[in-house]
């Protein structure tokens, strides 16, 4: 029978599945329930110096299965997190810290933190507003995220995952600039809006907000075969998987594991033990005997 | 985003509103909607009337519940859901118990069976009294100002359990806790029905988890069971931030 | 009764729905079908300097309603698209000439060549792979940009739309390098991929392609609200508009009228008519006279 | 894109074969598919059966074709579809006019009601010939190699159109205009499935339009009243870059 788990960056899996930052990773109970549920890793929230409120109701759109939100980096601090991760613990699986800051000196102080707490990686969320205004990301400015990767490097010792962001006009530059990572995590949500036409206005408090779910899929897949067939670096794919037939469309992109998030909305905590056996079947059906052996198939050379 | 009219505002008291409006839609009494008020924000609210013609009960007690409790016949109604489990609704005797607007919530249950536990901190507060007659209400007050003089776990103590056939509780956490400790290895079936910070009601933001379970998507309606050890009911709550407290309910 | 007639760039349009360059335009009795049908006007397929056939098979694939697209701006050349134009004209209904090309020269000339043959307007193109490779865009490139515009609006009097690519880190940057264009058109489609899984392989041969219709629709109307707010500057809103609620959305974001490309694939032609009617009872119960009233009536100040 | 396997390729002549494959699936003859041969390109096939088990029937005239027709038992046969609006199969006798590979499309009419003309270029090019019955069919050869020495219009105009119900042609344009103008006013019910430069397969590219109607949507099929007046039929084709070329069928 075909084995599922894998490994990333020297991390051990159960399977190819964890949970996308964002998506029920707050609060440590839930993050357990999910490990238990089949996940074999969670991304937590992403946690910044100080605690956050985020942006007021509403913070989310229903599109078809996907979502557009706009929570606005709300967490408690990251000296209120260390009791979660313990809780989220308990279940025994790899637990990836999330971070965000505007540069790289609070980016290093969270990354230390996070591993003093026991996390098994960290991730980066520069997807932060870029002090230069005008609706940039962090992680759309080659040089800071240079700056911020090779000063994390420098300063821990667990993988390090720089989460880039869709909203560029070059994502090989910033891969590139973030080439000390262990891995790329693609793809954070794409700026998105909705506006209601009877109330005459947009919806999200914050009016911009992230698009994640299937309407991102074919975006997320090109920015994993692109970058994979440019880097050869380990990725993790995100951005609209919602079953076992986009996980497998992913790794053969480039994917070493995936993340799924808004198709919890849609499915439940029940999605992770069906790719499972989904999955399992596929691949005994392709012959397929490992993960890795799928990884990047589909890349044209 | 649903877009209702309203048909009619009627006021229930000081300061809650009963808005009613037309809307062709399966819900299950204890679900609830994600209540959009442009410009104010958006709050969970459960309906309190189930019927063709639906209805939400409203206590003002921030801007966005008020500004929904001074909407007038006519105006928009903006909603999305209806969300979560909502009640398992039995046959036979039931009790309701509901602590502050908690009544709301369980209105839809009520029939000819159905006794009515309502408390409040004062008699202003009181939700829904008229609408059950005497002979099938319990009335609770902090203060004494109406009814028993004491909280809804203590008159709920007083009162012959063994005759109903199940048991809806909503209301403050703290009280829910108090009538869990009463009804706890009864072998009445009860639920609950929870309310917790709630930011996307379709159970994706965490921010109204309680044990990894969440609220808006796996509730609010739980069985006694279900609670019964969970680590976080009545032990801990989340800020609007994700940040953990201790409630002091023990 | 509600006035859905409007004016664009002083071009009069009997309802403000267009039909999108790329859709069902290249052949001269295909676009005057959809003008007697009830599309306002039609923008052309994108037209170069020289016949040229494309990609290869297969140049579409289906996304639930959306599409991803790698037609590769197959076109007979401008000297052999003169008839279309005249055949398209005996509706007598405005046509927009769409124009592709590496640099301003190529691109003045084809916009000259399309003002001779009576074109209404000339709309750019500006997704053109980039001299400089990386996949870039043309439309990425804003001193490029600016030449093409600059140049064109030198040698033409018809008013120029300059469509804006959404795979940019900065559109307010690109946007204002096209600021003397007459218009904007927003949004092109948004790169993407699609990879079968069972042959593992990208499905597209060009392997890349642009994904369009109701995926990307939040994405579209972020860019024409956050455009409009910023330059004030009129706009042709596109992007997985499939109805006239998808329609008033863009409108109320900022759009002066709109473009339906995608959606007649899951539609058909009758799109249009039915969108006449029910923008005009839309506007009868909000009580909106004019499309004008409507026009980013969502922008919050 | 629909992922099935190759139930069977039977050879039909030296570079025709037939896959079978298993497809649950509602489709009407005249109906079309998108194939897809990854790495050689898509090409759109009509169904040559349409029971529980169907079938395509290629001819190999390209890379992608030939690649199809040496497919074997197990192989992966990846299609989308169906598309196109297919015939309108009336009761009665029925006449398919079957010019080169047209024939294909139009087998799955064939009832015990139908005849069939089937013309080629030459005998080796004949098509599902032994699928019919001598009594029921009319061969005609551009050589003269077999049946009737002569186009698949002039062996027409010696049969007697007025027997029939309903004429269903497929051929190339050349052939299906002369078709037309031998069948133009007669009262028989008349449909061609036409042929043109696909890409898109679902209405949007352009490039099979005809008059500003879509081939591959709209069509593939339409009544003789559709194209009579149709300014392209007979008259333009576009290439695959969309350049209009004038047909010299007149």
């Amino acid at each position: 029978m075909s084995d599922i788990s894998t490994t990333l960056a020297g991390i051990k899996l159960v399977n190819p599945f964890m949970v996308a930052s964002g998506i029920l990773d707050e609060n440590g109970y839930t993050m357990k329930e999910l490990l238990e549920r089949g996940a074999a890793a969670v991304v937590t929230k992403s946690i910044g110096i100080s605690e956050r409120d985020g942006y007021p109701t509403p913070v989310i759109v229903e599109y078809g299965d996907s979502l557009i939100n706009a929570v606005g980096l709300s967490n408690p601090g990251i000296e209120n997190f260390g009791e979660e991760i313990n809780i989220a613990k308990e279940a025994k699986r790899p637990i990836i810290g999330s971070v965000f800051a505007y540069n790289a000196e609070e980016f290093t102080k969270l990354s230390v933190k996070m591993e003093e707490y026991g996390v098994d990686a960290i991730e980066l969320n520069l997807s932060c507003p870029h002090v230069k205004g005008f609706g940039l990301e962090v992680g759309s400015d080659p040089d800071l995220v240079e700056d911020i990767v090779n000063e994390i490097k420098s300063k821990v010792k667990v993988p390090v995952f720089a989460k880039l962001s869709p909203n560029v006009s070059n994502i090989i530059e910033i891969a590139k600039a973030a080439e000390k990572a262990d891995a790329y995590v693609l793809i954070n949500t794409v700026k998105a809006m909705a506006i209601d036409i009877y109330s005459r206005s947009p919806v999200l408090s914050n009016l911009y907000g992230g698009l994640s779910g299937p309407a991102i899929k074919p975006v997320g897949i090109r920015y994993v075969y692109e970058v994979k067939k440019e880097t050869g670096k380990e990725i993790i794919g995100v951005g609209g998987i919602s079953n076992y037939k986009d996980a497998i469309e992913y790794i053969m992109a480039g994917a070493s594991a995936v993340q799924i998030g808004t198709a919890l909305y849609k499915y439940g905590k029940g999605i992770f033990r069906e790719m499972e056996w989904q999955l399992r079947t596929f691949m005994d059906e392709e012959r397929f005997e490992k993960i890795e052996e799928m990884v990047g198939v589909a890349i044209k050379r | 985003m649903i877009n209702l009219k309203i048909e009619e505002n009627v006021k229930e008291s000081q300061n809650v509103n009963t808005l009613y409006f037309n809307w062709d839609q399966d819900i299950r009494p204890g679900q609830f909607a994600m209540i959009w008020i442009p410009g104010y924000g958006e709050i969970p609210m459960s309906f309190s009337g189930l019927g063709r013609r639906k209805s939400i009960t409203v206590k003002a007690y921030g801007s966005a519940s008020r500004k929904l409790t001074e909407l007038k016949a006519g105006d928009d109604l903006f909603l999305r859901g209806p969300y979560g489990n909502g009640f398992d609704v039995r046959e036979g005797r039931k009790l309701l118990v509901g602590g502050g607007s908690g009544i709301v919530s369980l209105y839809p249950i009520a029939d000819q069976e159905t006794d009515a536990l309502i408390s409040a901190k004062t008699r202003d507060e009181l939700i829904f009294k008229d609408r059950f007659p005497e002979s099938r209400r319990f009335i609770a007050t902090d203060d004494g100002s109406d009814g028993f003089h004491g909280f809804a776990h203590e008159l709920l103590q007083r009162i012959n359990i063994d005759s109903y056939e199940a048991i809806y509780v909503c209301g403050p956490e703290q009280m829910m806790y108090k009538v869990l400790q009463v009804l706890k290895g009864r072998k009445v079936f009860v639920q609950f029905s929870l309310e917790r910070t709630m930011k996307c009601g379709i159970g994706i933001c965490d921010s109204c988890s309680l044990g990894g379970k969440q609220v808006c998507k796996e509730g609010p309606v739980f069985n006694i069971e279900e609670l019964i050890g969970n680590p976080e009911f009545g032990v801990y709550r989340t800020t609007y931030s994700g940040r953990r407290i201790r409630l002091n309910v023990k």
